[in-house]
């Protein structure tokens, strides 16, 4: 699937809560659940991502020409979060993933979480995802 | 707490939906929200009496020389400080501890000299003892923690020796909400002519303070967690210490007499203070002040004092929730967790529901690791804050607890 | 100036009488006053949003933070500096000269070296230096004054040497108004490899200011004299010195990670903004820039020096009147004496006509001391001075002549 | 005379200007002129009281049980008002002169210049007058 088709299924998924945002807070956290596990090995210092608050493990491969990431997070919400940008930008082209502009997480209406404020180290995250991507195209 | 609506009028800021909700402000230990008296100071000051101060032969420099003495003279009797001049205007408790810490430096503190903090101190009063220890060839010591996270009291005379020159130390915990028992500390810095810096950052908002009586070296805080404006604080010295604390900040207006060769300092709280100095927050934090004895700081203290009961009650009947900071003792705050959960996840819940709780190690990072934990969840009240507010707060925290698991 | 009414109305302290005169502010130098958009700006701020910042979960925080670092943005984009974490929020000009001092003292200055001034610096750009001098064995030299007042830049290379480590000067004179001829500075600074320091309180009010253009190590100012509140100035770090510089002032906010063994400190910005910084004034500083943009630092260089042009003409022909600082390239401020009168007397009978006017030394003694006077009656301008303002001043300066005579 | 009688004296001799404030600082800068001056000897550091702005010499001699007040200062108007002190506070008892409260100031529409913020070192003078005043009975 292409970037932009898992995100319109990602927001279409939303859409049913409506403006139920605690219902949309549940699936978030159900997401967080459900994100594949990074393996254990991988949960280093150097692969984690400092927010202030919650901290967020990366790992980045590149195989067939497509990058794989796993990702770990140690807040329920955030690791919700990270399993969307997973969801979305893993198994994708570099060059789709540096492109992206991941507008779903405004459509959705969890766009908070990407303020650059925001204490959770989410968007050091995407930095990171697009900066791998970028250095397996290099 | 009859006249609680009365004061909570006195608040524009509390008046606001949050998603929604009504806005219940729970992030006093942060920063406290300000009255209108002195958001309106602040604004008078401006619209009618603006003038640089010190030195100046006009009229408008009289007059708002006269409104930043009379601010001071209004800390000072707040406080019971006899002489004003020992009351020092700075940036804040930070800005006031790096004054003690580089004016001590010159002098009083020599190499192998040891500091004494406790286990809870705000990395405000940790980091620029560590930094002169660290260049200094320094050492810090730590009263540590008994099980209720109160301190160890009975460790520290064996932390006490000939090169021990000072205790700093917080009035009061601002992630545990734990007074510290100041009385105990003295009795050995007495003893042993040891120099006592108490941080009131988390008293002085929430309970009387007299100097007079606590009869320390020094004392700081700041207006921001004061119901007054951001950028301002103060650095009480002892008799002693404004006359030999060392300058290490000069600046304009700090002097007596300048030659590119030699400068003389000015006597008294000036040389401490350089430059122009934020002119509009002392005077809005004496309206603070007024506010706040205007209620009664015994008034302040109790209510938020049985907030705080009547919050751990109901919290204690919550079987996810641990509480830190067990002794009875304490001000209005109280840090908890959720078991398994973490206080980010928590934090961003109770967001939602217009509730603000402060989340994170609270900027003390050392107590986070003496308790094994990433950080706590914490709500702190002011004297707006009312029971009602709390029983929505464990309302929205039960179903919180839910959602997340 | 057409809309000089419109801008007059925008300042509510100047509609004021002072024994029975319309108020003529011209203590400008010293503090400007504050447009109605600033002291608003600040009222909002804490009817609606404050909170504090950095770290926090809940709304109120997040909108506090982003008003916070968005002040910080308009203050970068406003000096054209296009990573805005070299700009670092401080409580004022003096206060981020002593951060300068104590940072460089720790690794760049060593025993020996030396600093050089100008004749004509303020007392907050001459104290830390000294300081750090007396205690390190370190040396200041002085450019000295030409007759007309300006720097005798012709003697800086004389000065310079293999341990010549940094000049701190003045971008305008205090005292004089003389615009300090930076590009000489600069060319003999890089060649020699020395930082130069750009003192810029009385610049940055007064004229266009472009730092990627001017591209020197460091450059401070205080909003309280950009029409901006007291108590928040600037630092600016360039790109080298934001990471090279060294943290002297730690606290709540600067770290990554504390233990009591060791901190490591956060990059960028934050590590020289410890505690909870002045989110007030960052956030009425915004609106002092916004303000100054919309009427055009051109405009105001322009009609400032337009006034002190007419001024200058004026008192030119009163002969008992000596103007200091005969440079034309000069910005809102003019210094004189009356022969054989004390400047005191003169402020204080212009005062009795609601003159605002500053006398003595101006915080540069060793400056009266180049001149040998004991002091001057200074004249600084803003943009809502006016010609008629002058014309007043110069009626009434006359007429204090005769009273004195 | 008593210092409440040239007080008197004083207030009366400012009550003609009424309103005008010219007139009344003409006056004071008058008496500035008129002050008897110091010896030039007694011009030295140790005797300045230092204002901010202007400098105030002062000295103070015992003789037959009063006290005899010289001074000087650099500045007009703070001389004027020097002179005011003196001729109220000199030849009087060391007692007498601790005592005085100095309200005619207030009343002849001075008091500004016995702020304590004021910049020109005349409370300082008078702080001195009161205990070298003091000084001399003990
Ligand atoms: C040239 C110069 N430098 C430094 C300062 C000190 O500024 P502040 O008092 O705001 O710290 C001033 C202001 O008086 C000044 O004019
Ligand atoms: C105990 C304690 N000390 C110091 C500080 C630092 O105060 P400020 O940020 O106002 O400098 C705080 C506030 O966070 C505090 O709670």
């Amino acid at each position: 699937m292409k970037i932009e088709e898992t995100e319109k299924e990602i927001i279409e998924e939303f859409e049913i809560f409506g403006d139920d945002w605690e219902a949309k807070y549940e699936h978030l956290i159900d997401l967080g659940r459900s994100l594949p596990l990074i393996k254990e090995e991988f949960k280093t210092e150097e692969r984690i991502i400092k927010g202030c608050q919650s901290r967020v493990w990366l790992n980045s491969e590149l195989r067939d020409s497509k990058v794989f990431f796993t990702a770990d997070a140690d807040a329920i919400i955030t690791k919700g979060m990270v399993a969307l940008m997973v969801r979305v930008l893993s198994e994708q082209k570099p060059e789709d993933i540096v492109k992206a502009k991941l507008e779903f997480v405004d459509t959705v209406g969890l766009k908070e979480h990407l303020s650059p404020t925001r204490a959770n180290g989410l968007v050091s995250m995407i930095n990171k995802m697009k900066a791998d991507a970028l250095a397996f195209i290099k | 707490m009859k006249d609680l609506k009365n004061i909570r009028d006195q608040f524009p800021v509390l008046n606001q939906k949050i998603n929604g909700y009504d806005l219940v402000y729970f992030d006093n230990g942060a920063t406290s929200q300000k009255p209108l008296s002195v958001i309106e100071s602040i604004s008078n000051y401006y619209k009618a009496s603006n003038a640089n101060i010190h030195r100046g032969v006009h009229t408008l420099s009289r007059t708002a020389t006269e409104l930043f003495e009379k601010a001071r003279k209004t800390v000072a009797d707040h406080f019971k400080v006899k002489n004003d001049q020992q009351i020092i205007f700075t940036a804040g408790t930070t800005d006031s501890i790096n004054l003690v810490v580089n004016g001590l430096s010159k002098n009083y503190l020599q190499k192998g000299d040891e500091i004494i903090l406790s286990s809870y101190e705000h990395h405000s009063n940790i980091l620029a003892w560590q930094l002169w220890a660290e260049e200094n060839g320094g050492k810090l010591k730590v009263i540590p923690l008994l099980e209720d996270q109160s301190l160890d009291y009975s460790k520290l005379e064996e932390l006490i020796n000939q090169k021990t020159k000072l205790i700093a130390i917080a009035h009061v915990s601002n992630t545990l909400g734990v007074i510290t028992d100041l009385e105990k500390i003295k009795v050995l810095a007495k003893k042993n002519n040891i120099a006592v810096l108490v941080d009131g950052a988390q008293s002085a908002p929430h309970m009387p303070v007299d100097l007079e009586k606590l009869d320390v070296d020094f004392f700081v805080c700041s207006a921001h967690k004061m119901y007054g404006p951001t950028g301002i604080g103060v650095l009480y010295l002892s008799e002693k210490w404004l006359k030999d604390l060392q300058v290490s900040k000069p600046g304009g207006g700090t002097i007596k007499t300048v030659t590119f060769e030699k400068t003389e300092y000015a006597e008294n709280a000036l040389r401490f203070e350089p430059g122009t100095p934020h002119i509009a927050g002392a005077i809005g934090f004496a309206a603070a002040i007024d506010f706040m004895n205007a209620v009664g700081m015994q008034t302040i203290f109790e209510h938020e004092h049985e907030l705080v009961q009547y919050a751990q009650q109901k919290m204690s009947e919550i079987p996810e929730v641990i509480v830190y900071g067990k002794s009875n003792n304490k001000a209005g705050v109280i840090s908890f967790n959720v078991k398994n959960n973490h206080p980010f996840d928590v934090g961003t819940l109770m967001d939602k529901y217009g509730i603000a709780v402060r989340t994170g190690h609270h900027c003390t990072q050392p107590l986070m690791q003496c308790l094994n934990i990433q950080g706590t969840v914490r709500i702190s009240f002011a004297i707006y804050n009312t029971k009602s507010e709390v029983d929505f707060f464990i309302e929205k925290l039960k179903k919180v607890i839910t959602m997340l698991n």
